[in-house]
């Protein structure tokens, strides 16, 4: 089965995070109101096969764990999707 | 063979034809040339090679009066990049390249790619790169287009900052200027430089019939596609939308694509290597065919490719980067894979040398393109068309200083000063190669900041000298004193540093050649560069020509960017512009003048730009530039810089500022019976301030005496922190050393830093803000 | 005595390391390669700078997953030398072989120039050729070279003696001026809990030779070859 | 009313992702098996206060179009939920 997995990094809370600083900042430079908290992370989306969604699932994690967040500054989450059967 | 034209392509109209850039001429000699109808896919591959980029079509002419050959040339224009000797075995190779266009559509990428571009031009002929240097030109960072002009600039600088300093190439030096001319089409050259054993050299050809043509690197996607005849055109509302698919530069890729180069070549499996540049697959391919006498036969359905359904029309057009032609001597293949495979990059045999001097494109075994190689490459119907100045500049010129006024703020002889470096053209150029790693690689003797950069050559007691130089402002102007200026101050950059001028490389950035009072400022540009390079000996080993550089205003002025390379003979001789201890006598090497014609005290003071180029005698200048280089040599100067923008008062700033965090004061009387402006600020050239120790004064003195060249003691440095003074009979400036510094190295980073765009450029969404 | 540098793919100041263990400890000095298990018996070991996999993803985080850096690790475990230089530091880190994380600079920008370092203790391997307080000039060049990790972690490390040098001014005082790139209390160096394995963001092996402004980088090198003539590496 | 955007900023499609690329090949190097195409793109989220969810929307749309997403070379999808009323 093909899956679309899609895995979101972001710092992790109190952690330092310049670029959601610098973009929190620039907004209200830019005259946007009611800007509060700003975040920068990471959107990766991976077209996966797999025998199930659970599989689909476990190896997105297990990807994350040794890959694609860093335990020390992120925090992450992964949603799979099943991909439509349709031709590209 | 029978060309087939395929399935699907669009009818050759007159409309098609004209949109491929080609006039109904060009169109009939393809006719001519075929015998037949070309089919859509040849017609895209004669617009690309035909297209100003590659075919040269309105400079060839001018280009070949360009002086090109010295016994220290080994290659000189023609391939890849020039390459001179530096001595003791060694080799340089050097190019520059303009990526004006992609850059105002897309800065980071443009301005990265372009710097990708001009590394594999260098280290395709077998030469390591050691050092990259740019050349920028964008409107005013003041004013209703900062906010554009913020966003330009912070991408292009990421843009190269990112690339080069990725693939671990020092960017060591360059230039930019800001003026209003360059809005909505900055200038961005960028120029490598590499080093090699003299016998490392190897030359872009496809010899030996039967010899594998591999392509290897990244696969080929719609990018860029026409980026060649994009670049030959004018930017218009229509081309932001025919823009083609952005090209994305990949240094990591490029990286790899280096060593294994490098590798590859130094192994004696291949026979030639060649970047695809712009135009990709077709101009790769067709140039080796046509530089070894032969001809090539390719499958394109074995190009590898990044997405399904790509025509033969847009393989062969892609511009796609970090991709490399490979010719493999037959039967190596393996040994090609097996050096590719171990930096992780792949390589695909997609045809093969023939001896038809024909170009042959097969889709599947059928022949989608069969053009005789030779004409194609070489058969560009070339122009020289009519030039005429433009009268409103012939008016400006003749306009004379003597009818200024002073401003009232020049009752303070010192506002000017202050104006003039707080002006981003002429302010500290920190704030942009601090984003640069310019000491990786351990060479980098003089990084960004002086007259020239400054490379040693390991093993060796030798260095290498690079800059780049051009006042766009003075061709305007005067198109061939502007000519004659860009190189003069290119050399004395060198000799300033130590080093002896050597060669040029030369990115030729003008308006549409088709209007004759652009055409008018190429010509007369290129006579001024040719005899200046004749004169100085720099001969040209190589450039590019960027024409239809224009926005809605008209063209931006016309900016022949000289790249020059000069050769240190002994490390001992390197010189910077930086005074060095209190108590040093300082002396001024030329003569004062009248001049404040295309000053840039006149733009900024005064708003503005009129009056004739400054003045420029090259055996003069020659004279003036071989004795310092002699008094360096004899170890008697402590430091050296040229007057250049802003005149003499500034020049003696930056080198009482060259150390941001210790600047020494100074103290200077000028006895000149000349008006406070032109004195303090007019851009008269040939004018040096050196400095030496106080002892050796005499002697200095008495040597450019008995050289014929005019100089004085003007004065002493004071100590670090201490008062910059300037007398003259008129005026007295006196005002804290650090003062000065504060609005040098301030100007740009209050204009660039916390603000909006800055954010945009660090998250790489590089978007517009207004 | 021998020293390996390892290349990784996108490691672009190999050379520069390569050089300066040549040049300054006149040692027999080796590249290693990423996709190796082969140490080649070196005594010590450098991670060079660079942007290894184009630093793509985090900086560092595909390197530190390379098959070398298992024999890395080993070594390491084994109490053998390994610096790790800018990028080489963000490998260890994200290798886990040192606390941390090196994220973008504070300024968001990449940042080249020569910096003023504080030594922070003159211990062997590292820096017993410095004396404490001594202010180094150095230069650094990158663009997420700023320390942090959580406050208990760096009071930990503090109270190790974990940080080995810091950002600081001409005269050595630690302020935020000085500091480049936002690195938690100036953290510009720091070792791990068994005193072997050391990560820096700036760049010694381009500060060894007087041509190019500075040698205060030599020390470092003259340090970890005293160590190792003194007490000859296990490995 | 507090809103939470996130906005997810992926590059265009057809355009060369190097980041994408790297990720891919590491994935795979590390034995992940059925891994096919990878995308990296850029996660923001923002603490937002508006009069509505539909302003929010339309200030978040204006952010990316300014600041957040580079009309070149990325596409951008926005998302606003209602955020709890729950003290941070
Ligand atoms: N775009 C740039 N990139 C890197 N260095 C630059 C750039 N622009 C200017 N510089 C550096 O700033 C210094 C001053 O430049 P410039 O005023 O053009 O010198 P000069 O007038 O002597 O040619 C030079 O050392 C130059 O290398
Ligand atoms: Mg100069």
């Amino acid at each position: 089965m093909a899956y679309q997995v899609e895995i979101r990094v972001v710092p992790r809370q109190g952690i330092l995070d310049p670029q959601g600083k610098a973009v929190e900042g620039a907004l209200t430079n830019l005259g946007f109101a009611g800007v509060g908290e700003v975040h920068v992370g990471r959107l990766i989306r991976i077209d996966l096969d797999a025998a199930s969604i659970e599989e689909a699932q476990e190896r997105a994690h297990k990807m994350c764990r040794q890959l694609l967040a860093n335990p020390v500054t992120e925090d992450y989450d992964v949603q799979v999707i099943e991909q439509a059967e349709t031709a590209p | 063979m029978s060309v087939t034209p395929r399935p699907g392509d669009p009818a050759i109209t007159a409309e098609l034809v004209e949109d491929h850039g080609l006039s109904t001429d060009e169109y009939q000699l393809i006719l001519d040339l075929l015998g037949r109808e070309p089919t859509y896919t040849e017609l895209g591959v004669f617009s690309a090679m035909w297209s100003e980029h590659c075919g040269y079509k309105n400079s060839k002419p001018l280009l070949r009066t360009l002086p090109t050959k010295a016994p220290w040339v080994l290659q000189g224009p023609g391939e890849n990049a020039g390459v001179i000797d530096v001595g003791e075995g060694l080799a340089v190779a050097f190019k520059i390249e303009s990526h004006n266009h992609p850059s105002a559509v897309e800065p980071y990428q443009g301005a990265a790619t372009g710097v990708g571009g001009i590394l594999r031009d260098v280290f395709t002929m077998g030469a390591r790169p050691i050092a990259v240097l740019n050349s920028l030109r964008f409107g005013e960072l003041d004013g209703p287009s900062a906010g554009r002009v913020r966003y330009l600039l912070a991408g292009v600088v990421k843009g190269i900052g990112d690339y080069g300093n990725c693939v671990g190439i020092p960017t060591v030096g360059g230039e930019i200027y800001f003026d209003a001319s360059y809005e909505g089409n900055p200038l961005v050259n960028a120029m490598a430089i590499g080093l090699m054993k003299r016998e490392e050299l190897i030359t872009a050809v496809a010899e030996g019939v039967g010899n594998p043509i591999m392509a290897v690197g990244s696969k080929t996607g719609r990018d860029g596609i026409h980026g060649a005849t994009f670049a030959s055109a004018e930017l218009t509302e229509e081309s932001e939308a025919k823009r083609p698919m952005v090209q994305v530069g990949d240094p990591f890729t490029e990286k790899l694509l280096l060593e294994a180069s490098l590798e590859l070549i130094r192994s004696g499996h291949i026979v030639g290597i060649q970047d695809m540049g712009a135009a990709g697959l077709v101009s790769s391919s067709t140039e080796m065919a046509a530089r070894g006498g032969t001809g090539v036969d390719i499958e394109i359905s074995k190009v590898p490719v990044r997405e399904p359904g790509m025509t033969p029309y847009e393989i062969l057009l892609s511009e796609t980067q970090e991709r490399m032609l490979v010719v493999a001597k037959e039967g190596r293949e393996e040994e090609v894979r097996a050096i590719l495979g171990r930096w992780e990059l792949d390589a695909e045999t997609i045809g093969h040398v023939t001896d038809t001097g024909n170009y042959v494109i097969r889709e599947n075994g059928a022949v989608v393109v069969e053009i005789p190689g030779e004409p194609l490459v070489d058969g560009c119907p070339t122009y020289t068309r009519e030039g005429r100045e433009n009268p409103r500049i012939t008016e400006l010129r003749s306009w004379n200083p003597s009818e200024l006024r002073p401003r009232e703020e020049e009752q303070d002889p010192a506002w000017a000063l202050f104006t003039l470096l707080d002006d981003p053209t002429i302010a500290s150029k920190r704030w942009i190669h601090e984003q640069y790693d310019s000491t990786v690689r351990t060479n980098t003797v003089v990084g960004p900041g002086s007259d020239a950069a400054v490379l040693r050559l390991r093993g060796t007691r030798r260095a290498i000298a690079a800059t780049t130089d051009c006042n766009g402002r003075y061709v305007y102007l005067n198109p061939y004193r502007g000519g004659l200026i860009a190189v003069a101050e290119a050399a004395r950059n060198l000799v300033c540093s130590g080093a002896l001028p050597r060669a040029v490389t030369d990115n030729l950035n003008f308006g549409n050649p088709l209007k004759p009072e652009v055409y008018h400022q190429l010509s007369e540009a290129v006579r001024g560069i040719g005899e200046a390079c004749t004169v100085l000996e720099t001969p040209v080993t190589g450039g590019n020509v960027s024409l239809y550089n224009e926005n809605p205003a008209g063209a931006i002025y016309p900016t022949p960017t000289i790249g020059m390379v000069g050769v240190i003979e002994d490390i001992d001789h390197v010189t910077t512009l930086a005074f060095g201890e209190e108590g040093d006598t300082v002396i001024l090497l030329g003569r004062n003048t009248d001049e404040l014609g295309g000053s840039e005290y006149l733009k900024a003071v005064h708003g503005m730009v009129a009056g004739d180029a400054p003045a420029i005698d090259l055996q003069e200048e020659r004279k003036l530039q071989g004795a310092l280089l002699e008094a360096i040599r004899s170890g008697l100067i402590r430091s050296a810089h040229d007057t250049a923008e802003g005149g003499f008062a500034v020049a003696l700033a930056e080198c009482a500022i060259a150390r941001a965090d210790s600047p020494v004061g100074v103290e200077v009387e000028l006895e000149d019976d000349l008006p406070p402006a032109p004195l303090l600020y007019g851009e008269g050239q040939s004018r040096v301030i050196v400095s030496c120790s106080e002892a050796d004064a005499d002697r200095v003195l008495a040597h450019f005496a008995a050289s014929g060249v005019e100089a004085r003691r003007i004065g002493r440095v004071g100590e670090v922190k201490g008062r910059f003074r300037i007398v003259t009979r008129e005026a007295v400036i006196d005002v804290p050393v650090e003062a000065i510094a504060r609005t040098y190295y301030d100007a740009i980073p209050r204009r660039m830093d916390g603000r909006p765009i800055d954010v945009a450029t660090a998250l790489d969404s590089e978007v517009f803000v207004p | 005595m021998k020293i390996g540098v390892v290349t990784f793919p996108g490691s672009n100041c190999d050379y520069d390391c390569y050089k300066a263990a040549r040049e300054v400890l006149e040692a027999e000095t080796v590249y290693l390669w990423h996709g190796d298990h082969d140490l080649k018996g070196v005594d010590a070991l450098f991670l060079p700078g660079g942007f290894s996999y184009g630093d793509y993803l985090r900086a560092g985080s595909i390197a530190s997953l390379s098959p070398i850096m298992n024999e890395v690790r080993a070594f390491a475990d084994a109490g053998g030398l390994v610096v790790g230089i800018c990028n080489g530091f963000q490998i260890l880190c994200e290798a886990g072989m040192l606390p941390g994380a090196l994220i973008r600079n504070r300024s968001l920008k990449f940042s080249s120039k020569v910096v003023h370092l504080r030594v922070q203790q003159s211990v062997a391997p590292f820096t017993s050729a410095y004396e404490v307080g001594q202010v180094l000039r150095v230069p650094i060049a990158h663009g997420e070279g700023c320390y942090i990790a959580p406050d208990e972690e760096l009071d930990l490390l503090e109270a190790e003696g974990g940080v080995i040098f810091r950002y600081c001014e001409a005269d050595g005082r630690i302020t935020e001026a000085a500091n480049p790139n936002g690195s938690a209390r100036n953290i510009a160096g720091i070792i791990n809990s068994g005193r072997n394995v050391l990560g820096m963001m700036p760049h010694p092996e381009r500060a060894v030779d007087e041509l190019l402004g500075s040698v205060d980088g030599i020390g470092l090198f003259r340090s970890l070859a005293e160590h190792l003539v003194a007490s000859p590496s296990s490995s």
